[in-house]
């Protein structure tokens, strides 16, 4: 249809990836250009159609906009599967990943699972899909600032009681830079609504969506997103494992 | 405040211009964006006194004669108009903020909030525009109108309480009117700490929902509506004011 | 002696307005010789930001000649003696004078589609564009105001010395009350550019690559809280670098044109 | 009333003109011939301006008839047809209007290039040959606000000049000046009229307007009370009017122009 | 060289002042006493004001000593010290005195209530008295933008009076005012020194200065050059100097001012 059309007449792909840190998507201060996982299956996806990559960098607040403008063709953004979602845009069915949101906090802060968030107030991204269940479930007060780097420096500077963020990069960050964070960690065993991380097309693009699944699922069976999350160190490799065996035996 | 009716009625009747409403017959989506349009108003209504006295303060200050009280608030006043208050908000809220948690052990200690901190980064960037505008007045006032006072045993602070200050502040009362013109626009950078004005409440809801065009319409009226009130206030006051034979 | 007792401040006013300007990149180089890690990340990323900066000198430049071009236009519109002509634009300026900047650039950046067709080719609309007209909207109400006060500040005898010499009206407005607007304008249109350069930081939160949009990708990449709080300091610098010269010259020009026996 | 030949110049008959309410202008004649200097004088609010105006087509009388050099400048229709007609006829205000933001060159030069297309290196030969009339050569490149208020008179004269007008309408052109400029400009005007050209001033400077007048005329509350040669106008006196006039201003100012323009004679 | 006597209200003693290099007073010696009017007329510059700036410890001299009604006023130290002085003496300008956001009402009581501490009404009732003074009752609720320039220098001088003070000083109070005005302020001084008020006046009205004045001064260049009453500094000349400058005010302005003074009297 238009999308695979256009993107075969252009001879490129335009993505829509977000910099929302490591290890998903970064810049690299010598290169200056983007990295991380999605940019890997972004690279991966168009290598497979053929044509060269572009990538757009977006934010949460802009995502979807930008999708259904027309101005990227697909978003690999940290875009977890939701109906309200599914209503709006069609989406690639084999999901490239599987995460939710988990939340950074103080040690000494007491809180031990998502429900004692209620009525305080949560820093997230805005446009982030945490935002409603944090209310509508949870009950929490939920701030929505710029991105994430201002999401945790106001966890630090003492705005709300957590952050609530993807947690693969929660994760890597506090691994990575423990004199920062060495009074925080993950507060909660489990995940917000933990889904299905999906490619995103725009509404009505089902044979896109159909072409990119077909490379998404090879990229699983040939251990190829395997190989890229463990190359961007995502934390939890549990859920591609798993898929990589059941796609391989289905086939 | 919305009666369910009207609201459906109201979504029908702009959906058929080609608008998108309907959130406003949804749950939490609606609460915000309401909430957004007092959160702005309320926002101004602190915040016009707060700049007022600021910069009158600021005004008194600078117009001292005194090094040690002029020169800190001349830095503060440049500083503030040359950068944009975008950045001073997230700078003041993202780290003086933290350094205030760490003066007062720890964050819990922290009384200021998101809204603390637009109130003071707008309010003090304004009253520096406010205090350029009645320092410009003060000097404006002839110096022989001074030198009588003083002849008639004035004092310092008598002299500015009741021959500088009420001849400045209606020299520049157009001015401050577009100051605080100034002041309602500038309100909207509150978004960017998650206070939830109009902008704010609008982005929560149109990232969810694509309906920008329609929030947009709302805004603009919104903004426009004010500033008219704050115009015509403006005016009022200065008719109000106005001295046969003085000034404009 | 009130003369005497202004004159003092004055001088050491001038010098403290120079120590002023270098103190915020003093903080910078002193902060990144402190902590030397800290200054090698800096000075990795100073390439990134000031590509970033370069963004916001070519949105408000851009922005101003836009605004200028048209705001310019307007303002002699707004003077024009046919209603049809006048009403549409006194509305645009009193409606875009008022609305904040910020919700013109979402405004822009979410309204206007992503390219344009002309003549069948697609040309991209790149988002800093989007931005450059949501400033110049606001820039183009301001200028047109400035310009209709300045050509009304004219006085008649212009007109009528022009009109005498055989002068038509459209001839005595561009050679005689246009320049001479212009250098009663110069210092509000600096205020103005000041204002709209100032705006540009807006951008950030719409995604434009900007100064602020790259120290929060810098921060996002170097994940370090000390070198985030520096990140808005070199921001804050680098506005000030530029903003305040600008500010510095319209004070000098107002007073010259105040003081000044022509004009 | 008038004096009518074939040679005139300028026309004025029955003009009647009012703004809004206030009739100004209530039956004017007035005949100007080639190379002749008409002076008009009256008292504040006669119509002196207002006449000028309608000459140069900077109003539009409300009835009678307007010729200068042919052209019928009561029917002018259209604006480019008034502007024709301005490049013809020169005129100088009190207020000596000259172009802030230009040089004294410049401001001369102006008109000449932008509306009679003239080349700039035409127009500057001309400017400063015009400025060594009015004696102003050495101050081509000043501003006007470097300018006393008699040499900036005097650059609008030359200023108007510049267009070769068949006819320069001065008015008042030295009221809004200090005693001692005055007599400069006067001293300009008087080569002027003497080299030939034909001119219309109205002026307060009965002295001066006795001296280098071939007709005066006393207008009073839009109508002309008297008309003659300076002789009949200054020394008969049949007018008690003009005779209380010329008495008065002669007792007050007067006495220190006079003195201004016989320095420069 | 003063006439020293014990009934001295002012006394100056070889007031010596600069403003940075320029010598402005060079030794100035001068006695008023209670009841008496002292002229004080010289040049432009010749530091006449800054004589009345002195007394009123507006300006501190350099050496020298000023009693004031037994104050030292060369020595008040400080700012309270000197607003006590200026409670006792009056000062009203050439110009832009009043306070022209309040009302002639307001200005006049502003000082009383807030410096004195008076009672509004009891302040107001002695302005209404003043007021009828000055011959402006009837514009008590009038801005200063509406009253003219003489009428404004009237409620100037009602509101210097209305702090009861020993002494007045006038600079120049009728300078800047049209000749029809000046008249009416003239004649409000002249009342208030017949009634008894001890007054230091710098003025150029030399008829008015020879009617009113106990004693005449002559400032040149920072010094007393002369003094004496008023028929021997206006009639005898002993100093050409004061002969030139007397001499060249009369026949300027002087003629003018003169029959509006005798208008009133
Ligand atoms: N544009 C105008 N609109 C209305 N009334 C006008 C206008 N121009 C002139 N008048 C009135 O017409 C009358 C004559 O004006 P005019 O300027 O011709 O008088 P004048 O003889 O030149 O007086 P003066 O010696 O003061 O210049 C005056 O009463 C004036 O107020
Ligand atoms: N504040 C001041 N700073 C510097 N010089 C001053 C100041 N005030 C007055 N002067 C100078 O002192 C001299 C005397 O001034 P003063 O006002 O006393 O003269 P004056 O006799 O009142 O003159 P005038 O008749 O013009 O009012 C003048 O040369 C004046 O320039
Ligand atoms: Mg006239
Ligand atoms: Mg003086």
């Amino acid at each position: 249809d238009a999308t695979l059309d256009r993107i075969k007449a252009r001879g490129t792909l335009t993505v829509g990836v977000i910099l929302s840190g490591a290890p998903f998507g970064y810049i690299d201060p010598t290169s200056q250009t983007q990295k991380g996982y999605n940019l890997d299956i972004a690279k991966a996806l168009a290598d497979d159609l053929g044509v060269k990559l572009e990538t757009v960098a977006v934010t949460p607040p802009n995502r979807v906009q930008f999708l259904q403008q027309g101005k990227v063709d697909i978003l690999i953004a940290n875009m977890q599967y939701t109906e309200d979602r599914a209503k709006v845009l069609d989406w690639v069915p084999t999901p490239y990943d599987r995460s939710g949101g988990a939340a950074v906090g103080r040690k000494d802060s007491g809180l031990k699972d998502w429900a004692d968030l209620k009525g305080k107030p949560v820093c997230v991204s805005q446009g982030s899909n945490y935002t409603q269940p944090l209310i509508e479930k949870y009950g929490a007060e939920v701030k929505g600032l710029p991105s994430q780097p201002e999401s945790l420096l106001a966890l630090q500077g003492g705005n709300c009681v957590v952050a609530v963020h993807v947690g693969a990069t929660l994760g890597l960050l506090l691994q990575d830079r423990p004199e920062d964070w060495k009074d925080y960690a993950i507060l909660f065993p489990t995940e917000l609504i933990p889904s299905d991380s999906v490619i995103w097309v725009r509404k009505g693009e089902k044979e896109t969506a159909e072409a990119l699944d077909k490379t998404i699922r090879q990229l699983h069976t040939s251990g190829k997103l395997l190989e890229f999350a463990k190359a961007n160190r995502l934390s939890n490799t549990e859920y591609l494992e798993q898929e990589r065996k059941t796609l391989s035996a289905s086939k | 405040m919305w009666d369910s009716g009207i609201t459906s009625l109201f979504v029908d009747l702009t959906n058929r211009l080609g608008l998108n409403y309907e959130f406003l017959a949804t749950g939490y989506e609606a609460q915000i964006w309401r909430d957004g349009f007092m959160t702005t108003l309320y926002l101004i209504a602190l915040l016009i006194p707060v700049s007022l006295i600021a910069g009158l303060l600021f005004a008194a200050c600078l117009t001292s004669g005194r090094l040690w009280h002029s020169a800190p608030v001349r830095a503060f006043v440049e500083i503030t108009r040359n950068t944009p208050t975008l950045v001073q908000l997230m700078f003041s809220f993202l780290v003086l903020n933290t350094f205030v948690s760490n003066l007062v052990g720890g964050a819990q200690n922290n009384p200021l909030t998101p809204f603390f901190w637009v109130v003071a980064v707008v309010g003090l960037h304004i009253a520096a525009l406010h205090a350029e505008a009645i320092r410009a007045g003060i000097e404006a006032v002839p110096a022989s109108t001074v030198e009588a006072a003083r002849g008639i045993g004035f004092s310092k602070l008598q002299i500015l309480r009741y021959v500088e200050i009420p001849l400045a502040f209606r020299a520049s009362l157009p001015a401050i009117v577009n100051n605080l013109i100034n002041l309602v626009k500038l309100t909207t950078v509150g978004n960017a700490i998650a206070v939830s004005e109009i902008t704010y409440a609008s982005i929560m809801v149109w990232t969810q929902r694509d309906n920008v065009v329609s929030l947009m319409i709302v805004i603009l009226l919104f903004f426009s509506i004010i500033n008219l009130v704050v115009a015509r206030v403006g005016l009022w006051v200065e008719r109000k004011l106005a001295v046969p034979g003085y000034g404009l | 002696m009130t003369t005497v007792a202004l004159s003092e401040p004055r001088k050491s006013g001038h010098l403290l307005r120079n120590i002023g300007f270098a103190a915020l990149p003093a903080v910078i180089l002193l902060w990144s010789l402190a902590d030397l890690t800290l200054g090698r990340e800096l000075v990795e990323w100073l390439p990134y930001l000031a590509s970033g900066f370069l963004m916001n000198v070519v949105i408000s430049l851009s922005a101003m000649t836009l605004g200028t071009v048209v705001g310019t236009i307007f303002g002699i519109l707004q003077l024009v003696p046919y209603r049809p002509a006048r009403y549409p634009v006194v509305a645009y300026v009193q409606a875009f004078r008022n609305a904040p900047h910020l919700v013109l650039i979402f405004a822009t950046t979410y309204i206007f589609p992503f390219e344009i067709v002309v003549f069948g080719n697609y040309l991209p609309f790149p988002d800093w564009l989007k931005t450059v007209i949501g400033l110049a909207i606001p820039a183009s109400a301001y200028v047109a105001e400035i310009t209709r006060g300045a050509i009304l500040s004219i006085p008649t005898t212009q007109w009528e010395a022009a009109k005498g010499l055989g002068f038509s009206r459209s001839q005595a407005l561009r050679w005689i009350i246009l320049p001479q607007c212009l250098r009663r304008s110069l210092p509000p249109w600096m205020n103005i550019l000041a204002s709209i350069t100032m705006g540009t930081s807006l951008a950030s939160l719409v995604g434009v690559h900007e100064l602020l949009h790259a120290a929060t990708d810098a921060s996002t990449a170097v994940r370090r809280l000390d070198f985030t709080i520096i990140a808005y300091i070199v921001v804050m610098a680098a506005f000030f670098t530029l903003c305040y010269p600008i500010a510095r010259l319209t004070r000098r020009l107002e007073q010259r044109f105040n003081a000044g026996p022509r004009i | 009333m008038n004096t009518k030949s074939d040679d005139a110049i300028v026309r004025l008959e029955d003009i009647h003109l009012s703004f809004g309410q206030t009739e100004v202008l209530r039956g004017i004649d007035l005949t100007v011939n080639r190379g002749n200097a008409v002076s008009i004088i009256g008292p504040s609010g006669s119509g002196k301006s207002t006449i000028l105006r309608c000459i140069n087509a900077l109003v539009t009388p409300q009835r009678g008839r307007i010729t200068v050099g042919g052209t019928r400048v009561d029917q002018l229709a259209t604006e480019s047809e008034r502007i024709a007609l301005r490049k013809r006829v020169g005129i100088v205000f009190q207020q000596y209007n000259l172009f802030p933001h230009l040089t004294v060159l410049d401001n001369i030069v102006l008109a000449p290039t932008r509306i009679l297309g003239v080349a700039r290196g035409e127009a500057e030969k001309l400017a400063r040959e015009l400025l060594e009339k009015v004696r102003l050569s050495e101050k081509a490149g000043a501003y006007p606000g470097q300018l006393s208020g008699g040499q900036q008179q005097r650059v609008a004269i030359a200023r108007a000049l510049a267009m070769k007008p068949e006819l320069v309408l001065f008015d008042e052109v030295t009221s809004a000046l200090d005693p001692e400029t005055v007599g400069e400009v006067l001293g300009v005007i008087r080569d002027l009229i003497r080299d030939g050209m034909t001119s219309i001033l109205v002026t307060h400077e009965m002295r001066f307007a006795e001296e280098i007048s071939d007709t005066v005329v006393f207008t009073e509350n839009g109508r002309i009370v008297d008309h003659g040669s300076p002789a009949e106008i200054f020394h008969t006196f049949d007018n008690p009017r003009i005779r209380q006039f010329v008495g008065g201003l002669a007792g007050g100012r007067g006495t220190v122009r006079t003195e201004a323009v016989q320095e420069l004679s």
